[in-house]
């Protein structure tokens, strides 16, 4: 059964993607390690640890993509699981630092020493236990996530106000780790990380390591989802998204599939956290900022909203451009940046993948009507499995919602 | 201090009795003594002011006045000193005696006699004492409020002499406490200050509570007893009026998030466009008026007072216009797809923050608050501030403006229709591109005067739009979308119970606890606080 | 009819919304294996009724009970649909991205649960039950094709088709020949019939050519309420009927 | 254009250093890392300015060793993991010699481990916290016995204040500072009941309710004053609400750590008069070094309403700091210049000189300033002498013992007096 699960997961496409990062992940710490510094294929460590953090962006992006793409819960609160997991990463590489803190104190971090705690808050024991931690990681997000969605789903919140309440969700823990006296070391966050399972933090194989953890990472999840997303329970999504009330008149209990989904999400956010921390050395309140969740579904909608590979696609590229734009034009780069979203949205709207695969379709369409021209009186149709296929039967300029009756929906 | 309360009792006694006859002895022989000034440090300014007291004459006052003001200069080539007025870059020179013009002086050439607050104060005082007697009513009672702060038995006498030649209720009142404050200081006997407790205990304020605690601590026996009678009484009337106060602030929060969020009632509760960049619409306000008063300052400085009256209308123009050419640009290719209104939105604000960062530079630029918008007054136990007042009214009548709009105008009619059912509205002849403009025009513009309010109380910088938009959105939602009402309701609400929890749990706290409270009462009412029931809803 | 006896049973079921009162002690009984159609002027109730017995609408007050005994108050659509009623709409939803046989295969009667579902492999039995029902519903040459290119009444049959999948012992469909040519009409009463050989089916309709050719129990609402029952040619000759509603 | 973006990919994509390094023998690299975007744009932009003007001005004295300075400017965006990772993406892809930048502790304590391991030099010019010396890294801002203490100190004798209320914003800087203060208070006598301490949320806008509190607070019969570490943007409102509440300074002044020239540029100070400020520098210091660079500061920025402030004044000096460093090591090399700059003095704008400590702080004088109608500040006490930044508190627990000398041969930032040892007051 898990096997046929897994097996699902895998068709050309996937290959493709699975195959690029693949070698990414052997040949950037390989280039990174082993080849000279003076030779022309030498990686530099800025450009690992650069590339590692795209790529925990791009597992953030996925997750994302998971419970909005694939059934329209549109998170606008998503930075704050994967904060979360950056944190409970944080409090296990805080707990590594030991004496070698610049109080030397073997067990209080420095921000605790520096505003005279006396003892480690209850909710720290076992962080220094990497297992504990990694199982934080995915627990809490997740928890959070279940108990959120629990109610939310059940009182059957939707649209826009399921997006403003993630949102008020995450500034809400924005404002509670903002505080010092919560323990998690205030508007600093936690940094001055030392090392992680024994290896020094600042090393080049351990950034190597994280790199190539990251990508497997990243892959497992993007099995994992691809595996989901073409299973019945995906279709059972797919359904939710788009008739969310036919399907509880087929008998699905929705709620039960919008927390499956949303919790398995918030946990693949909780994992993108985890690596991403160590990598960026450090992790503070403002990660939970509405903002950065707001920037996570522009990756998605950019890369191509419903296409797992969209959304990977969709982080890696604005983040590089936001690298670039912000070294190579420091003053206006906002202008730029803007500037993309307004021209991806208004040119590409099924994002870079949608629209890519949009023309592919088109293409295999005029082949498939050749053929049929040739052999069978049935008409040409669109391929199944096609998100472009829904874009040909999009109306130009369908009704805009009316006032009182039919409120925006985000989520569409 | 203590020759000085001497001279100062001397001084009013001697003026309440025979002013005039001092008035007109010789000025200059006052000036070395003002020339004095010019020399020594905080310490020995302090002297001398005493000694400009001490010679009793009221022609000192302007050039005491002028020192508080942190006007008084000397030439550093003969050390005389000049009441100052800044011209450009140099400084007109009045003679600090004669009140006449003495030239002008450059930046180099004079040099200020510096005060701090101590010297401040203790002019204060003096300068109170010596207008006791003042012709304007409104003087006196400046003074008597100054000599309350000073409360220094020495200014008793003085007070008894001016009490007896007042006239004036309110003025009459206020030396009373001023006397009562004296008393407490002074080492008049038991009956004296019972009577001043009472009188204090009357005024009932904070500064008659600071008094009276201070007198609870010091004091003994039966007066001991009264103060503590007029503490408890007076602590009592203070905690009631805290309700009100506290009311009164979440009102206040209230109107703020009312005039950011009404905008995006409009944007996105009428026409559903997810707008991420309603905030930098209230920017554009913001610095529309800075734009206004600027203008104003160099040409016609004495419109001031009108310069947010006059920037309202342009503000309203100025991001109204904004509004229309975005929705003119770009969202008109999105209806329809409401998601990606906020992603091209997002977009827009970060071009415009930019922008506005570009053309007027990273830092706050100064809105001032004209006269009628400075300051406050008491209204029982409450201050209440003038701005906060007004921007309470203005978000109130923006409100009913904005109802008057879209449900009495021909305007209101096509939209609401275009909204409710673009093509039937459209197959009646209204020209509902034009009406999608206008109404997006009509959100953003009134995001623009919301931010010519703002900009009294807030910073005006490329960040001000960042600062509200969220709120804007936690307002619209849970008021439930779609309705202005429950945008008003919902605003309302959000700042009383704001500034209730604030006290308690601190500022951090309670916002936390107010989006708690959001979350939750989006279980309990999934579509806000005045959602539409039965078919349509699912529609 | 008692309640023990019968498949569906409505008791003085009254719903307002805003104070406009949808339904007005609304009582009703559908025995196992009847098919009934029910008439009425717009605004009459009859999509309140189909939304009370479903669980979308929860009734202010009001008895139902299904198989004589499940209180259907108080328990929400999916719990309603896996005992066994079934729905289609006025407006025919079907899920448009998906292809014909994936909304047949969602709509078929098995495990609901996500976990279930995650890890389902469609079996044989299934696989020919579906066959059975596009070669019902005449999609079998579409079944590739996505929901969303059907024609209005091919999304319509599809909707009925996954009605007949999920196997339920009430079928509530509400104005199946909405915008159908008259071949395409007729077919459709003749799949009812077909359908109400096994199952119980609550037929609402404006359609009185449709109704008759039904040739079944006609109940009549009006204002929320009942206001004639028989058949067809009982209820057109009373007098109150014709004046609400035939009577133009 | 194209250029950079070649060789940017290249760099960063395609693992290729050969082209960045081409330009590196003309130039000595200079990079300066203040955010340009977002929430500290509005401090953090003017610095970005006074480095490039320094730089220029060095240029037009013919450069440094020889070679011209170039400044790399980037934007790290009020975004603190992207400030260590521009501080990477300067030290490593454009190979600059030192860097100046950062404003919030967050930003310094993210970027101190890149400093660290690719062993580069940072100039921080902003007031902080303390408890922390870092051998990549000089302080050239205040640490709070160069600030916080001697304004209290000012309030206490000249304005004899007996409680007091100490209001920030809720982040480290404040916390350490209220920390100390506090301990400091008590030391001096002020009962815990004569002490308020309240923080506030970045940015926060409505200050009704704790406007109000002070005023209470200040009713209590004794003179009361507000010691206020509240941060940046939300200065602005306060003192709005403080000027309309009608709280005079004569009666209940307030003392701010984070209010400079700039905050109050943003503000009409005409009922403001009299507050105090306390930093290292105001712009109406009476020298002709500071009219001279605030004449330069004029023409570069081309607006002679543009005011000067204290950070500015610390990048001045740390700027003329290093360039004397490296002229006296000969080299730009990180090693031979921290060896160098310990004992380097400069001229401050107050008229004095500032040395660089063995600790990497600084030498300075301190000013109390009270704020002018013209949203100036009039100097009315300073300290006789200059104080020395003190990295580690007197007045912490954890912190009392420990010093900082990073010359040869204890080359420590936390050696503990104590104990004897290097690394911290351990346990």
């Amino acid at each position: 059964m898990m096997s046929s699960f897994l097996f699902r997961a895998m068709d050309a496409r996937a290959g493709i993607f699975i195959a690029i990062l693949g070698a990414a992940i052997v040949l950037v710490p390989a280039g990174n390690l082993f080849v000279p510094e003076s030779s022309p294929f030498h990686v530099p460590t800025y450009a690992v640890t650069l590339m590692g953090k795209y790529l925990t962006y791009a597992l953030l992006a996925l997750a994302v993509d998971l419970v909005w793409g694939y059934c329209g819960i549109l998170s606008l609160g998503h930075a704050a699981f994967f904060a979360l997991g950056g944190y409970a990463m944080g409090m296990y590489l805080m707990r590594q630092i030991g004496t070698r803190g610049v109080y030397g104190d073997p067990i209080l971090p420095d921000f605790m020493v520096f505003l005279n705690w006396q003892e480690l808050p209850w909710y720290w024991y076992g962080f220094d236990m990497f297992w504990f931690a990694a199982l934080m990681v995915v627990l809490v997000p997740g928890i959070l996530a279940f108990v959120f969605g629990w109610f939310a789903f059940r009182s059957r919140v939707t649209g826009v106000y399921l997006s403003i309440i993630t949102q008020a969700l995450t500034y809400a823990l924005l404002l509670a780790f903002f505080r010092n006296d919560m323990g998690f070391g205030g508007n600093n966050g936690l940094t001055d990380f030392k090392d992680l399972l024994g290896f020094d933090i600042q090393a080049d194989t351990t950034r190597a390591g994280l790199f190539a953890a990251s990508g497997i990472a990243l892959v497992v999840c993007f099995l994992i989802c691809r595996a989901i997303t073409r299973s019945k329970l995906g279709k059972v999504l797919v359904a939710v998204r788009d008739a969310e009330s036919r399907t509880r008149f087929l008998g699905y209990r929705v709620e039960h599939y919008k927390l499956f989904v949303w919790t398995l999400s918030a946990m693949m956010a909780g994992i993108a956290g985890a690596l991403y921390v160590p990598q960026v050395g450090i992790i503070n309140p403002g990660e939970f900022a509405p903002a950065n969740s707001i920037e996570v579904v522009i990756w998605v909608a950019v890369g191509g909203r419903g296409t797992l590979v969209g959304a990977v696609l969709g982080a890696v590229l604005v983040n590089f451009a936001k690298t670039w734009f912000t070294a190579a034009l420091p003053e206006i780069w906002l202008f730029a940046l803007g500037g993309l979203f307004v021209v991806v949205t208004l040119f590409l709207p099924k994002g870079i993948v949608g629209t890519v695969s949009q023309g592919w379709t088109a293409l295999r369409q005029r082949k498939i009507s050749a053929d049929y021209e040739a052999g069978s009186d049935d008409p040409p149709s669109a391929p199944p499995h096609s998100p472009a296929a829904r874009a040909n039967i999009t109306p130009p300029k369908p009704p805009a919602p009316v006032p009182g009756n039919a409120e925006p929906q985000p989520a569409e | 201090m203590s020759f000085l309360k001497t001279f100062l009792v001397f001084l009013c006694v001697a003026v309440g009795l025979a002013g005039p006859a001092f008035a007109q002895s010789d000025p200059e022989a006052l000036r070395p003594l003002i020339n004095e000034l010019a020399k020594g440090k905080y310490a020995e300014t302090e002297k001398q002011i005493g000694a400009l007291v001490a010679t009793g004459n009221p022609a000192v006052a302007p050039a005491l006045e002028a020192l508080g003001e942190g006007k008084l200069f000397f030439r550093k080539s003969d050390g005389t000193v000049f009441i100052t007025e800044k011209a450009g870059k140099s400084y007109l020179l009045t003679d600090p005696l004669t009140l006449e013009a003495a030239g002008e002086a450059g930046k180099r050439e004079v040099k200020k006699v510096k005060v701090n607050n101590k010297l401040r104060r203790v002019i204060r005082s003096a300068l109170g004492s010596l207008t006791l007697m003042a012709p304007d009513p409104a003087v006196r009672k400046s003074a008597a409020e100054a000599v309350f702060k000073a409360q220094d038995p020495a200014s008793i006498e003085a007070l008894d002499v001016a009490l007896q030649a007042e006239t004036d209720d309110g003025v009459r009142t206020v030396m009373e406490q001023a006397r009562a404050a004296a008393v407490l200081n002074s080492d008049l006997d038991e009956a004296e200050k019972i009577k001043a407790v009472d009188t204090l205990s009357d005024m009932g304020n904070r500064d008659a509570l600071s008094l009276l605690i201070n007198l609870e601590n010091t004091s003994e026996g039966v007066v001991k007893e009264a103060a503590s009678l007029a503490v408890a009484k007076i602590e009592k009337s203070i905690a009631a009026w805290n309700a009100a106060q506290n009311i009164w602030y979440g009102l206040s929060l209230g109107s703020v998030l009312l005039l950011a969020a009404i905008g995006l009632a409009i944007t996105f509760g009428v026409m559903g466009v997810i707008n991420m960049a309603h905030g930098e619409m209230v920017m554009i306000g913001a610095y529309t008026t800075f734009v206004v008063q600027e203008l104003i300052r160099t040409t016609a400085p004495g419109l001031f007072d009108y310069s947010l009256l006059i920037a309202l209308p342009l503000a309203f123009l100025m991001s109204g216009l904004v509004g229309v050419a975005i929705e003119r640009g770009v969202i008109r290719w999105l209806y329809g797809r409401p998601l990606e209104t906020l992603l091209a939105t997002w977009g827009i604000s970060l071009i415009l923050q930019q922008a506005v960062r570009s053309i007027f530079g990273p830092t706050n630029r100064e809105v001032g608050n004209p006269d009628w918008m400075s300051g406050a007054f008491e209204l029982g136990q409450m201050t209440i501030t003038y701005n906060r007042m007004w921007i309470i009214v203005f978000a109130l009548l923006v409100f009913a403006g904005l109802m008057l709009v879209l449900k009495k105008t021909p305007f209101g009619l096509y939209t609401r229709a275009v909204t409710q059912n673009r093509r039937m509205a459209a197959s009646m002849g209204i020209r509902t591109p034009w009406i999608d403009a206008l109404t997006f025009g009509l959100g953003s513009g009134i995001a623009g005067i919301a931010g010519v309010a703002l900009s009294q109380i807030d910073n005006v910088s490329p960040n001000l739009g960042q600062g509200y938009i969220i709120d804007s959105f936690m307002v619209v939602v849970f008021g439930g979308v779609g309705n202005l009402w429950g945008t008003l309701v919902g605003a309302m609400t959000l700042g009383i119970v704001n500034k209730f929890l604030e006290p308690y749990a601190g500022a951090v706290l309670g916002k936390i606890f107010v989006l708690v409270f959001i979350i939750l009462f989006i279980q309990k009412r999934p579509r806000g606080l005045f959602a539409l029931k039965g078919r349509a809803v699912e529609a | 009819m008692a309640r023990a006896t019968s498949l569906l049973y409505l008791d003085g079921v009254s719903v307002s919304f805003d104070g406009f009162k949808a339904l007005n002690e609304l009582s009703l009984t559908i025995a196992p294996g009847e098919m009934r159609a029910i008439i009425g002027p717009n605004g009459a109730g009859k999509t309140t009724m189909m939304d009370v017995i479903t669980g979308k609408t929860q009734p202010d007050s009001g008895e139902v009970f299904f198989n004589g005994a499940v209180d259907l108050t108080g328990e929400d659509e999916a719990s309603i649909a896996e005992l066994g009623i079934g729905r289609k709409f006025q407006k025919p939803t079907v899920f448009e991205s998906h292809t014909v046989w994936d909304n047949l295969e969602l709509a078929l009667k098995a495990p609901r649960g996500p976990f279930a579902t995650l890890f389902h492999s469609i079996t044989e039995s299934e696989r020919q039950r579906i066959e059975e029902l596009l070669e019902l519903i005449r999609l079998g040459a579409k079944r590739d094709e996505l929901a969303a290119n059907l024609s209005h009444g091919q999304k319509q049959w599809l909707e009925i088709g996954m009605l007949l999948a999920q196997d339920p012992k009430l079928l509530l469909v509400d104005e199946p020949a909405a915008g159908m040519t008259d071949a395409e009409t007729a077919e459709t009463a003749e799949l009812l019939k077909d359908i109400a050989k096994d199952h119980s089916v609550v037929v609402v309709e404006h359609d009185m050519v449709f109704v008759r050719s039904l040739g079944v129990k006609v109940t009549v609402l009006h204002e929320g309420s009942v206001l004639a029952e028989g058949s067809l040619d009982h209820v057109s000759a009373d007098e109150r009927v014709v004046e609400v509603y035939l009577g133009r | 254009m194209k250029k950079t973006f070649t060789k940017f990919a290249l760099a960063g994509l395609m693992a290729s250093t050969m082209i960045g390094g081409a330009a590196a023998e003309e130039t000595i690299k200079v990079g300066v890392l203040h955010s340009l975007s977002g929430t500290m744009a509005i401090s953090e932009t003017t610095l970005k300015d006074a480095m490039l003007m320094l730089i220029e001005e060095q240029n037009k004295k013919g450069g440094l060793l020889g070679k011209k300075l170039e400044a790399v400017v980037v934007d790290p965006a009020s975004d603190w993991p992207l400030f260590a990772e521009k501080a990477r993406e300067l030290i490593e892809v454009n190979e600059v010699d030192a860097v100046f930048g950062a404003w919030t502790s967050v930003s310094r304590k993210s970027v101190l481990p890149v400093f660290e391991e690719l062993n580069s030099l940072l100039f921080y010019p902003v007031q902080y916290e303390g408890e922390e010396s870092q051998r990549n890294v000089f302080y050239t801002g205040a640490a709070p016995n160069q600030q916080a203490i001697p304004a209290v100190d000012y309030l206490m004798n000249e304005e004899g204040v007996e409680r007091w209320v100490l209001a920030g914003t809720d982040y480290v800087y404040p916390r350490t500072t209220n920390k100390i203060l506090e301990a400091y208070l008590k030391s001096k006598g002020v009962a815990e009941e004569d002490i308020m301490i309240n923080y506030t949320p970045f940015g926060h806008s409505d200050w009704q309710t704790i406007v109000s509190d002070i005023k209470a607070f200040g009713s209590a019969g004794k003179k009361t004053a507000v010691v206020s570490t509240i941060n940046g943007d939300a200065n602005v409102p306060f003192y709005k609400e403080l000027g309309n509440a009608g709280i005079k300074a004569e009666d209940i002044p307030v003392v701010a750590f984070s209010v400079g020239e700039e905050e109050l540029a943003g503000l009409d100070t005409a009922p403001l008069v009299g507050h105090l400020a306390a930093w290292n520098y105001f712009q109406s210091a009476d020298t002709d070094i500071n009219a001279e660079f605030i004449e330069a500061w004029h023409a570069f920025i081309g607006d002679e309403e543009r005011v000067t402030n204290d950070p500015m004044e610390a990048h001045f000096i740390g700027f003329n700091m290093w360039v004397k460093a490296v002229e006296k090591a000969g080299t730009t090399d990180a090693d031979a210049v921290i060896d160098a700059i310990v004992g380097v003095s400069v001229p401050n704008l107050t008229g004095g000189y500032s040395a660089m400590m063995p600790n990497h702080h600084i030498t300075k004088p301190v000013l109390i300033g009270e704020i002018q109608e013209d949203g100036q500040f009039e100097t009315v006490w300073e300290t006789s002498g200059l104080v020395v930044g003190d990295a580690w508190s007197d007045y912490l627990d954890g912190s009392k013992d420990l010093i900082s000398d990073w010359r040869a041969p204890m080359s420590c930032g936390n050696f503990n007096t104590a104990t004897g040892k290097c690394g911290g007051s351990g346990s």
